[in-house]
């Protein structure tokens, strides 16, 4: 027998549960403007606090304040908050056609869309991200089609992927956009590789990674943390905290302690945190940390704090694990509406111009999905030629896929 | 006795078992508060608390290492990956670990443990959904490696799978989970409360690991088939009006060579089917040991229906899947051949 | 020309492909500075500087991960894994990744990289330095497998896979670093200097990765066999008095079906070796391919002599290795058979 | 073309190599006693400091100073110095019998024995350690039989692992001593899982996982930290940074930022780094994590500063690749003069008794080795029966198996 007390498993709980009355008023969130703005070249130790901190622009009164402020003129937001409002009306579309057959599948970024549509303003040409299925914002923001996301999305005989992907796994070289993946975490080291070998070309592209609150805790995130430091490697490497990894809050990943920017210190990499809800505070730390990557400083951790307002999927229904108020009551708001509030506080937009913007949108995104649609549907197609299912696997195909092929009968 | 979907049946094994055993522990992703994806955990947690059933981080490796961790100490964990396609960050620990803990330890540590995980295609899943990795565990020493076909056997194997003391793999077909799928994908599935294995006692019974099971006697052909394969074959032998001795091998490794071999000897023919790529599929193991076991018995050779040696495309599901179409023109061949 | 080991042969063929292409490089654990444990990459670094042959961090799937963005850029590695016992870490990059890129993406990004490592045992290293996984990569869609015996063909079959546009899995066996070892481990092994596989020009050549090469012509048997196992096989063969034909197949996928054909119908008999675990090995999908493709011409059944079904045991490592005894015997039951 | 300036890959390199004179002066390493010592149910973020610092206790006039120090009496101070030189001992003549074929690899903890002897007084029965190939002191600091490892060493027919492993991949339930794997970093996770299962049981074991600073890289170091920290799992983890990975220095795992221990504070884990060829600080160290893990307060993590002395393996030979000097030059000693020293300098210890006990030692050594021969050596055997081979690898043997051993003939 033993003289100590039994040990027991700790198991982290979110604070609410279907049934419970959300309340986050004791989630400290620093005020807007409140966050420094160190030089680019500080060093990581010197800004731990960033890590445990959040670094917001727009403050209750919907003005820019503080260091991180002024670094976009009201067009550029103008068309940031128009780029947001057509995530979100994609999403509502697609996820009606998966509703309706169109597809097996679909995934909105409900509530995150200031995030990729953000980001994307501070890439240049040739540069690439390695995305995870919740940055469509990253497309929707470029100048990439609409309607060929949609002939992905139906697996129809205009899919770029010829019907051999998932429904929502882009893939884009040209417009910086590298293939995603199903298997989670994958690409945060591959995004370190991409920027390593700019590196030893010479050249001067940059990458970034993306991934989730809960896949963190793969090893792949591990991988890239160790690689992107060592070699100093040219990468922003982008945390999306939506709070969820479908039914698993993230405690689950994170334990009850530190914040995932914070992950990034013991690496000496330089991680900040910021209100991933707030358009223009996410393109100032972005900025910051692409601009780094540019200079030859190494890597940069970002932890964009939000919310996964909708389901993680259409698979998915996520009354069973959490409080259907808990999106509302989330303290951080919404990012369209705080962008749009921003506006129309500088004058720069109004009510009617934003329901006119909306409609034009919904237009434009109908516009693209019937389109596609006269290209095909899932399930009642037409698919490009099951024949083309052999292609691909290897350059040339060998002899064996050739036999393979020729048993089918395609 | 109860009528049971393939889930419930997959809930109720884990359910006995925690009841038997306090040293049995579940966990994974989502299968804490929420109860699986699958929804193959659902209510342990309340019942048992979350310190015998618990929600893990998203890491593979983490699952499968800990999970041998706590088998050496003594308790009996049964785990559950998302997706067999999500194995792959845990298969050092599988392959290199849990494989050859007792063997390296001479018996000193042991790894008692279950990695369940969903297998298999047809609903839609693409390419990271549908995998069938089957094979690759079958060629790990130390490893066994389990796929039920119905309720019945999916309780019974999963409480044997749970009581070994050595590590198993069990795949779940996930287009089994509700319904016997024949590969007609444009025909409504019978559900498994109209289907006679769907009948599962409620209490404790096994399922022995490594025992197969002939599902339809024949005189022509033998079947060698596992998981969703073992209906698309039964169609398949209707539609193609051959007398197949249908075998459904329920566990690949230990595997039950003296059901293969009577079988194949008493028919003089063989098919194998599998849903995984061709290549080093565990059908080329199956036409090897048939070929051990039965060359003077065989009247043709033995022909593999499988899948494709491609990525599981999405919208060619159908395509690609070997449905009854494809095994019974093999059925055909096998008797035409001489 | 020169005499080269094979060790000196792969070094040659990174050192030429890192001459003529700007876009190779070469990274690894202990690769850089000191030129790998096994030397194979020694005066790359100060050859071509450290941003073209680097150290890596002990972290497989990093290596595999990092390779695969950088093969994405348009860079080619040619990365180096210490032991093929030490891949699995990096087993999800591998098989759900790499493998599938090309694939999943349409072309718009492809994976030409290299993933070397020394495969198989014969020296002492236990079952974490020993073991032959070439089945598991066989049975992944979208990778190529190739496995050299000698120094000619290392160099050959290394450029090409450097300049393959595919992902290519370079296994080494690494008994045959120094020699052809024929596994009478009791006697001294001929040195690559005294062998004429050891000429080796010292430029730009390649082997065509999918052809198989007969080390011996012969009549009575053929027998399928890669990497250590063609000089076993020799050594049997001769030690059996059996006329086989010995054909050492190089790349294990794409597999040269052809000159496997041709060699079996001429025949009428086979026997398969390799090191591996025998269940679920490439020599079960050798047995199906030749069962597929020759069965009508076969007059006994194939044989096949493979590494046990345990872990890969230290002290026992003379008896575990299949041997020249074990093949021979093989070979001679299989002439004896029909 | 770009504005930008081309970048360039980073690929750090350590300080010498050979042909170069080693000079640590500017390595800054804190004074003896000058760090402070935290109540152990201190918050993580309350002790950063420690993960970039080094508790230290035996300062240059050989006393044991500060708060870390007096938690050993004289008595446990002298078996602890003759733990160490066994270890040594043991190690010199094990090397030795690789050179005459005894064995087919050995490897040496040279420079490093106050680490594990150190540790192994912290734990009690039942306490589970989840070792590396290097930590052969927490073995020869316990009662476990020199014997049985050289019989295991020699692969012969008393080998209580049957030939099966490699040497030095000792294993000892009763002992506290996990199974030794060859692929480095997965006994770290397997650890943070057999304390879990302590906690589960409401047991009061707790667990240490080990590993070297270049396995630190390995994705398995992540997986344990993230188990570890969100269950709070009784464990200690330790990393020994022997300064180099075969010939791979730490800065490859570490790049040139942070620190090991540091990679713990992201995770919330308490950590702190320790002169690891200070007994006494490795004991005191140690001890406190262990009560933390023992109290129920989760893991710690320590990074053990050490260097190894030593080659690799026998396989290895470290002149190719750092000064030969080097070693001599690391600036922290060595563990065993050091603590010769301390109990010399308190009178508890002599020059004369110190060569008294490294006869009795090497006398020891010596006859457990003229023992073991007894029964045998891995190239002249005799081995227990190759029929052996073939059990075990389940717990009934499974009919192709028998088929297999059948067919051996064994
Ligand atoms: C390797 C792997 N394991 C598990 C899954 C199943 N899975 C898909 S999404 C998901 C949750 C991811 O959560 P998070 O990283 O927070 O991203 P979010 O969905 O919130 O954007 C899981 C577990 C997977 N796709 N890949
Ligand atoms: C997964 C895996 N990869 C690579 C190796 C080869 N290897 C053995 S020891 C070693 C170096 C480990 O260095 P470190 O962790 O610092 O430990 P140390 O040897 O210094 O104690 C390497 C690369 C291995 N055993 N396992
Ligand atoms: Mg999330
Ligand atoms: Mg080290």
């Amino acid at each position: 027998m033993s003289d100590h007390e039994p040990l027991s498993l700790y198991v982290p709980e979110p604070e609410f549960r279907p049934g419970d009355e959300p309340d986050f008023s004791n989630v400290s969130i620093p005020e807007a403007g409140s966050v420094r703005r160190p030089d680019i070249d500080v060093k990581a130790e010197d800004i731990h606090d960033l890590a445990y901190s959040i670094i917001r622009v727009m403050n209750r009164k919907q003005e820019a304040v503080g260091p991180w402020a002024d670094l976009l003129n009201d067009e550029q937001v103008q068309a940031g908050l128009e780029d947001m409002m057509r995530v979100r009306a994609f999403d509502a579309r697609m996820q009606m056609a998966q509703r309706q057959g169109k597809t097996s599948f679909y995934m909105q970024a409900l509530g995150e869309e200031a995030i990729a549509c953000a980001f994307a303003k501070v890439l240049e040409p040739g540069d690439m991200n390695f995305p995870t299925y919740r940055q469509q914002g990253l497309l929707l923001s470029s100048d990439y089609p609409m309607v060929d996301m949609i002939n992905q999305i139906y697996s129809n005989k205009a899919d770029p992927l010829m019907g051999r992907q998932l429904p929502i796994m882009y893939s884009s070289k040209k417009h910086g956009f590298f293939t995603v993946s199903g298997n989670l975490a994958t690409q945060f080291i591959q995004g370190v590789g991409w920027a390593m070998a700019s590196a030893i070309k010479g050249d001067t592209k940059i990458a970034t990674s993306w991934i989730g609150d809960g896949s963190t805790a793969e090893s792949d995130f591990h991988s890239a943390l160790v690689f992107a430091s060592t070699y100093r490697a040219p990468v922003v490497l982008n945390i999306v905290n939506n709070q969820w990894a479908i039914s698993t809050f993230q405690g689950i990943a994170r334990g009850k302690a530190a914040t995932f920017a914070a992950r990034g210190l013991g690496f000496g990499i330089p991680s900040l945190r910021v209100d991933g809800n707030d358009y223009l505070a996410v393109y100032a730390v972005s900025k910051w940390a692409a601009d780094r990557a540019r200079k030859g400083l190494g890597p940069t951790l970002i932890e964009h704090v939000t919310y996964r307002a909708g389901a993680h999927s259409t698979s998915d229904d996520p009354s069973a694990y959490r409080p259907k108020q808990e999106s509302d009551a989330w303290p951080l708001g919404d990012p369209i509406e705080r962008l749009k509030n921003y506006l129309i506080k500088r004058g720069a937009w109004s009510e009617a111009r934003h329901v006119q913007a909306k409609e034009m949108i919904e237009t434009q995104v109908a516009e693209a999905n019937r389109e596609a649609v006269k290209n095909g549907t899932l399930h009642d197609g037409p698919h490009v030629s099951a024949r083309t299912m052999f292609d691909d696997v290897y350059k040339e195909m060998p002899p064996h896929l050739r036999r393979q092929r020729q048993e089918a009968g395609v | 006795m109860a009528r049971m979907t393939m889930i419930q049946a997959i809930r109720s094994a884990m359910d006995n078992s925690m009841e038997r055993d306090d040293n049995v522990v579940v966990f994974g992703e989502d299968v804490g508060y929420f109860g699986g994806v699958f929804r193959c955990t659902e209510g342990l947690q309340k019942k048992y608390g979350p310190q015998r059933c618990f929600d893990s981080p998203i890491n593979e490796s983490g699952i499968i290492g800990s999970a041998i961790g706590m088998a050496t100490y003594g308790v009996r964990p049964c785990v559950e990956i998302q997706f067999a396609d999500y194995v792959f960050p845990g298969f050092d620990q599988l392959s290199q670990e849990a494989a050859r803990i007792r063997y390296r330890s001479n018996n000193d540590f042991t790894v008692p443990m279950v990695v369940r995980m969903p297998t298999g295609g047809g609903i839609f899943g693409g390419q990271t959904h549908s995998q069938s990795p089957e094979a690759l565990f079958a060629h790990i020493s130390g490893l066994k490696t389990v796929i039920p076909s119905n309720p019945y056997d999916a309780k019974g194997l999963l409480i044997s799978a749970i009581e070994d003391d050595d590590p198993v793999i069990f795949l779940e077909p996930k287009r089994l989970y509700n319904g016997p799928f024949d590969g007609h994908h444009d025909r409504p599935v019978t559900p498994w409360s109209k289907h006679d294995l769907g009948d599962v006692p409620e209490g404790h019974y096994t399922v022995p690991l490594g025992k197969a099971a002939i599902r339809r006697e024949g005189e022509d052909v033998t079947v060698l088939a596992y998981g969703t394969m073992v209906y698309v074959a039964e169609a398949a032998a209707q539609e193609a009006g051959v007398d197949a001795e249908i075998i459904d091998l329920r566990t690949i490794l230990p595997l039950d060579m003296e059901t293969i071999e009577a079988s194949v000897k008493k028919t003089g023919r063989c098919v194998v089917v599998h849903e995984a790529t061709k290549t080093c599929g565990f059908g080329a193991e199956l036409m090897a040991v048939v070929m051990e076991g039965c060359f003077y018995h065989l009247e043709a050779p033995i022909i593999r229906v499988t899948g494709y040696d491609t990525p599981y495309p999405h919208a060619h599901e159908w395509d690609y899947f070997p449905g009854p179409k494809r095994v019974g023109d093999a059925l055909k061949k096998v008797m035409e051949n001489a």
